[in-house]
């Protein structure tokens, strides 16, 4: 499989080795290796079923893998707590958006900052200077973040009460409240029209530019994964069937087939 | 736009929430010098039912831990303070912060293997839990607690030498500034990373562990926080009646202390405090009923669950709460 | 404004319970009465009061105390638990005509109760509380009509090992304060009988109260092979006990506590079962040979239909008459002058339940303990 | 040896009762999630109905139908009765607040549960009735040293007999399904087609009717009754459904019967002071290592 322009050079981030996961008889993820680079925004498809949303769930911590190894930025965070997770730097959003219904949309993102806070019981009690400070810190991240997705108007407004593309919004501001070096979306366009399609692409891109962090993507629009992804992975039946720059995974036979089924199975 | 009208409005309101407040607080100070003993031990009991509606309400009220096993933090920290004083002759205002370490001590044994499960699995665990330490208090292991007689003689707390407390006003006074400094620190809590966290795992525990909080970390501290304040309850209660027996911390307690924090309104500090008022006044004033007081009871617990299922003051979300009367500025205004 | 209207709830509240002092009725000499009306022990608080107002009607039918004032009841419900007790205890204390007062059935209730009484020096008689404890504690207004468990486990020790020969036996109860203070005085008092090898306990533990189940219990205590079996817990649990014993072949002798056997015992363990079961009392009311007995017993089944079915009741009457009895006599209402009259002048004054007298510490002189036996027809009656 | 089996015996009669109550109990519980204290006392009602009809119609039941025959009226006219009772407080108290969650719906419980018992106190009185000691068959049968009651053996074949006929209704039946789909969510199985008031109606009698039989069973075979029991027995029913794993009626049967054994060997082999204590620790045990009870399907959060 020859590319012809190589993958960019930076540093490996993310890195599973020989990850395999299984539920009951169901192999759902079977010795799956995949490198994702620093700065890039990395891909992961396949038909519905193919294992990916296992792989996130493995990958940040909420499910614990029978094989395999999940190496962050050259240390093993197989089978870490999620919260461990987050502090150590990959924020993730969910595929059925999980926000907090009854809290406001500032708290909402507030919730981000929670793995940078160092203070404890006692200082909340006696409102230690440390306290109010990441109090304060808490806040004006919140308010960038909110102020990032143009929903400031609505910091009071309670969640629930939000339009689906905006919960969508929030969900990735809360993810990128906890200052991550990996973004991990699980199918963040689904359910946006293609205006707000377009807006996130642009955010994406835009996040990318900005601020040093990487993004790995599950996604179904294919006019996404073409527009935005530097690098794709394609998956099936628990297993990477072919890698590479958009392009090259849109011509491969294999990937057709395993999308459109062939015609001679 | 929006901006305008909401501050207009929290202005007019703060302003006249801080006069009603000084006003209950006067009423509070002169109560008991107008009424008999009786009334004042009626609210020394109001009081009671109010910590021990706010120790549930950080369990049930902010991290929405189905926990009706409560009273048995209640009664270690009472048979704490009983043994103690009774055996060893620990004075009891240093009791208090004891009783409160060891039922927080307990709590976080019991709780740390079986924190992780969840709604009605956790509900029947403390249920369990609680009639353990019931059962235990009634046989009297190594006769520390003195079996279904309980333990008798516990002396007043004094402040050394000729300040002792033991007339009805001081013990009204006690407890009541326990309870008040009680609300203070839970409403600091609450403003703080701690309380949001906890109302982040009570909204959706997966996407609370997701964006980086210690589930396990903050339901532990839950339950030993909430267990620390009802063995303050527990303490001053034992000193009160000088003597302790299991029948006050049955199953039943549990439950009176659940519906505190329902009828209220859960994690709403205010609705704590009328949820005890009503159940612990509602008994007293309908004594003469005798016979059919519990009829009337029961159908008003229905009554106040269907016409106010969120409670008689529930907790304002969007910005205005209760809170905001105590911090300098608006808490979540910029 | 929503948030005033309840703040005004919580003062509305509070103004409720404002004093609505019953105005203080000049003539009536007031007795108060503190009893658990509802609760578990909703039965016996209810006799009780019966009772209590029983006695009260004939002594006023013969023209009250203090030169023709007559006498009233005031009976506050504690609902059998030690925070209402007290609660009550404060409320009668707390009403400036009540002179003395009757105070409850339950040990753990009478403690907290007793100490508030103490506190502001109101005489107070315990008719259902047996504990040792209650007069171990130098209290100066604290009587109690009824006997202590002590005396009670002392009379076992003395008559039913003799009675049947018995060398093993097998002592059971109920987890109550009641119950099990009774169980371990019995222990206490058999103890020197068992230093010397006459006899031995093997079977001591207790069954919980409200279960209806023992056949697991009791199959244990037959492979104990005890020679007689004392049980110190309530007819309840007693009826229970004894009609599933038979059912699994237990055929030792059964011994009931005082609280043990009664006609509800008698009704749900049915005769055949309850014939033969014996049972340690105070004098019961059915068979007080006392004259002022047969009159109140009149007076209450005529009123009633039935006699009280358990002795506790008839204490509460008692300590009725003997505060009556002492006001009657001092002339005076003040608590220290009756305390002082109680304690000293008063002994073998007329009572139901025999001659009452006290003693130093408040506790009832000479009551006296008979093994009862239910008979074949059904009614209970001294047994040789 | 026998002595062991006569103790499984008795611990297995305990069970029976605990498991139909168990069963009554989650036949409310497994489908609208509530946790209904008031069952315990449609079980006290049930028994003290019971306790009146063998009372008051003694002289026909003796004349007519026998004492088997009693007994069968008395169950039936007390779970006629509590049936209707069920209705009226599931309408009264559980009807209008549903809406606003499981929490609410527990205080309401509570709520009913004091009326009903109140309730009893102030119709019966607060004493201890008894069931007429003549119109209970009592026939004592002698295996070996094995001491059993003809009573005995007829409640094992009942409660297992209800069971059955349960079991069938709910796993085999159309109905049985419609109930089983709104346990698992309600608002899809209403767009099914399945009349939810239709399902309620059918609960809130059987449930409470079930409590009721065994109210008269228990009445029967220990022949004294309180106001207060129900209480405790609705508290061993909700350990027995958790026991069993939630929504899973032969759960719920067979965490009856393995409450009833546990209790057996606490009191037999540790001490009868202790049972409740030993019974806790095993449930509390039994959630550690398996988070949804003995046999509930163990559900993997779906993110």
């Amino acid at each position: 499989m020859t590319d012809f322009n190589p993958r960019n050079a930076q540093p490996v981030v993310l890195e599973t080795r020989n990850l395999s996961k299984v539920f009951g008889g169901l192999t759902a993820v079977n010795a799956f290796d995949a490198q994702v680079h620093k700065g890039e925004i990395c891909s992961l498809i396949g038909p519905n079923g193919a294992g990916k949303t296992t792989v996130f769930n493995t990958v940040t911590g909420i499910y614990n893998p029978e094989k395999g190894h999940v190496i962050f930025n050259g240390n093993d965070i197989t089978g870490h707590k999620p919260h461990h997770i987050v502090s150590t730097g990959i924020a993730r959003t969910f595929q059925n958006i999980r926000l907090f219904p009854t809290m406001t949309c500032l708290e909402n993102i507030m919730a981000g900052q929670h793995c940078r806070i160092s203070s404890g019981l006692w200082s909340a009690l006696f409102k230690s200077a440390r306290q109010k400070h990441e109090e304060r810190e808490t806040r004006a991240v919140a308010e960038s973040r909110i102020k990032q997705i143009r929903l400031w108007d609505y910091r009071h407004e309670l969640a629930k009460n939000m339009a689906y593309g905006s919960q969508r919004m929030l969900e990735i501001a809360r993810a990128l409240a906890t200052n991550p070096s990996l973004l991990v979306l699980d199918e963040p366009s689904s359910g946006l029209n293609p205006k707000e399609t377009e807006d996130l692409m642009e955010f994406l891109t835009g996040l990318i530019r900005k601020e040093d962090i990487t993004i790995l993507l599950i996604e179904h629009d294919m006019n996404v994964v073409m527009g935005i992804s530097d690098w794709v992975i394609v998956m099936d039946e628990g297993k990477k069937i072919a890698e590479g720059h958009p392009e090259q995974i849109y011509h491969n036979p294999r990937v057709i087939e395993a999308y459109l089924g062939s015609n001679d199975r | 736009m929006i901006e305008e009208t909401k501050r207009i409005g929290m202005e007019r309101f703060f302003g006249s929430y801080q006069s009603m407040f000084f006003i209950t607080l006067t009423m509070f100070i002169i109560y008991p010098f107008v009424v008999s003993d009786y009334y004042i031990d009626v609210a020394f009991f109001f009081g009671i039912y109010a910590l021990l509606g706010l120790s549930l309400n950080i369990v049930l009220g902010e991290v929405g831990l189905f926990d009706l096993g409560h009273a048995g933090f209640y009664a270690i920290g009472a048979y704490t303070t009983a043994i103690l004083n009774t055996k060893f002759g620990v004075p009891i205002l240093i009791l208090l912060p004891l009783s409160a370490a060891a039922a927080a001590l307990f709590a976080y044994l019991v709780c740390s293997p079986i924190i992780h499960l969840r709604g009605d699995y956790l509900c029947i665990v403390t249920i369990g839990m609680g009639e353990i330490v019931r059962i235990a208090l009634i046989n009297n292991p190594f006769n520390l607690t003195g079996g279904p007689n309980g333990v008798y003689g516990i002396d007043f707390p004094s402040f050394g030498g000729p300040f002792v407390i033991d007339s009805s006003i001081e013990y009204y006074f006690l407890i009541w500034i326990v309870v008040a400094l009680s609300i203070y620190g839970l409403i600091r809590l609450q403003n703080s990373h701690i309380g949001r966290a906890w109302n982040y795992i009570r909204e959706d525990e997966v996407a609370a562990g997701a964006s980086g909080i210690d589930v396990r970390h903050y339901k532990l501290l839950a339950f030993v926080l909430g267990a620390a304040l009802a063995g303050v309850a527990g303490n001053i209660y034992a000193s009160k009646l000088m003597c302790v027996s299991p029948e006050s911390f049955t199953f039943w307690e549990s439950c009176l202390m659940f519906c505190i924090v329902l009828i209220g309104g859960m994690g709403s500090i205010p609705g704590v405090l009328i949820g005890a008022a009503f159940i612990s006044l509602f008994p007293e004033i309908f004594r003469p009923f005798a016979m059919y007081r519990m009829l009337i009871f029961g159908t008003v617990m229905i009554l106040m669950m269907m016409f106010r299922p969120g409670g008689a003051w529930p907790r304002k979300r969007g910005g205005i709460g209760f809170a905001s009367i105590f911090a300098k500025k608006d808490v979540t205004d910029d | 404004m929503k948030i005033m209207k309840y703040l005004a709830m919580i003062g509305v509240l509070m103004c409720i319970c404002m004093p609505w002092n019953a105005m203080a009725a000049a003539k009536p000499v007031v007795i108060g009465l503190q009893g658990p009306i509802t609760g578990p022990w909703a039965y016996e608080g209810q006799m009780a009061k019966q009772s209590c107002e029983i006695a009260a009607e004939l002594i006023n039918q013969k023209g009250g105390i203090l030169g023709g004032r007559m006498i009233e009841v005031r009976v506050v419900d504690d609902a059998g638990e030690p925070k209402t007790g007290a609660l009550a205890a404060q409320r009668l204390v707390t009403q400036k005509d009540v002179v003395a007062s009757i105070s409850t059935y339950g040990s753990s209730i009478c403690e907290p109760a007793s100490t508030i009484y103490e506190k502001f020096k109101k005489v107070n008689i315990g008719y259902g509380v047996t504990a040792v404890r209650l007069t171990q504690r130098g209290y100066k207004y604290f009587f109690r009509t009824c006997g202590r468990d002590d005396s009670q486990g002392q009379f076992f020790a003395d008559v039913v090992p003799a009675k049947f020969g018995a060398k093993r036996i097998a002592i059971m109860h109920d987890n109550t304060a009641f119950g099990k203070g009774l169980a371990e005085d019995t222990k206490r008092a058999l103890q020197p009988m068992i230093d010397d090898g006459k006899l031995m306990i093997v079977y001591y533990d207790a069954v919980t109260p409200g279960e209806k189940d023992f056949r697991v219990t009791l199959t244990k205590l037959r492979e104990t092979k005890p020679e007689v079996w004392y049980f110190t817990g309530y007819y309840a649990e007693a009826a229970l006990l004894v009609s599933q014993a038979r059912e699994i072949g237990i055929t030792c002798p059964f011994v009931g506590g005082n609280a043990a056997i009664n006609d509800e015992f008698i009704k749900i363990a049915g005769l055949n079962i309850a014939k033969g079961c014996y049972m340690t009392n105070e004098p019961l009311p059915a068979d007080l040979p006392y004259e002022k007995a047969k009159e109140f017993l009149k007076a209450y089944k005529d009123k009633y239909g039935e006699i009280p079915s358990s002795p506790w009741p008839i204490y509460a009457a008692d300590a009725l008459n003997i505060i009556a009895y002492a006001v009657d006599n001092t002339g005076s209402t003040k608590s220290d002058v009756l305390a002082d009259y109680l304690r000293d002048k008063v002994d073998g004054a007329p009572g139901i339940t025999g001659p009452i007298g006290f003693t130093e510490q408040g506790d009832r002189e000479g009551v006296p303990f008979y093994l009862y036996v239910v008979d074949d027809e059904g009614n209970i009656v001294v047994s040789k | 040896m026998d002595v062991f089996l006569e103790q499984l015996i008795n611990g297995l009669t305990i069970g029976s009762f605990y498991a139909l109550i168990a069963l009554g109990y989650s036949m409310v519980y497994g489908i609208l999630k509530l946790i209904n204290f008031a069952h315990g006392d449609f079980f006290a009602l049930g028994s003290y109905v019971g306790y009146t009809v063998l009372v008051f119609g003694s002289a026909v039941i003796t004349t007519h139908f026998g004492l088997w025959g009693g007994l069968m009226a008395a169950m039936i006219i007390a779970a006629v009765c509590v049936a209707f009772v069920g209705i009226m407080v599931e309408r009264a108290a559980y009807r209008p607040i549903y809406p606003a969650g499981r929490l609410p719906a527990v205080v309401s419980a509570l709520g009913a549960s004091i009326f009903i018992q109140n309730t009893i106190m102030v119709i019966w009185g607060p004493r201890y009735q008894a069931y007429p000691a003549s119109l209970i068959p009592n026939i004592h049968i002698q295996i070996g040293g094995l001491h059993i009651t003809m009573l005995q053996i007829v409640i094992l074949i009942m409660s297992f007999m209800l069971l059955g006929i349960l079991y069938w209704i709910i796993q085999k039946t159309t109905f049985g399904a419609a109930i089983r789909a709104t346990a698992l969510d309600k608002d899809t199985a209403s767009l099914m087609g399945v009349d939810f008031n239709k399902v309620i109606f059918f609960i809130f009698t059987l449930g409470p009717a079930l409590g009721a039989m065994t109210g008269v069973m228990v009445g029967m075979y220990y022949r004294q009754i309180s106001f207060t029991m129900g209480w405790n027995y609705g508290l061993k029913a909700f350990t027995a459904t958790i026991m069993g794993g939630i929504g899973n009626l032969p759960g719920a049967m067979f965490g009856g019967l393995i409450l009833g054994v546990l209790e057996m060997f606490g009191a037999a082999y540790i001490s009868a002071a202790w049972k409740d204590v030993f019974v806790f620790l095993i449930l509390i045990l039994v959630l550690i290592f398996r988070p949804t009870g003995l046999f509930g399907e163990k559900v993997a959060e779906k993110v």
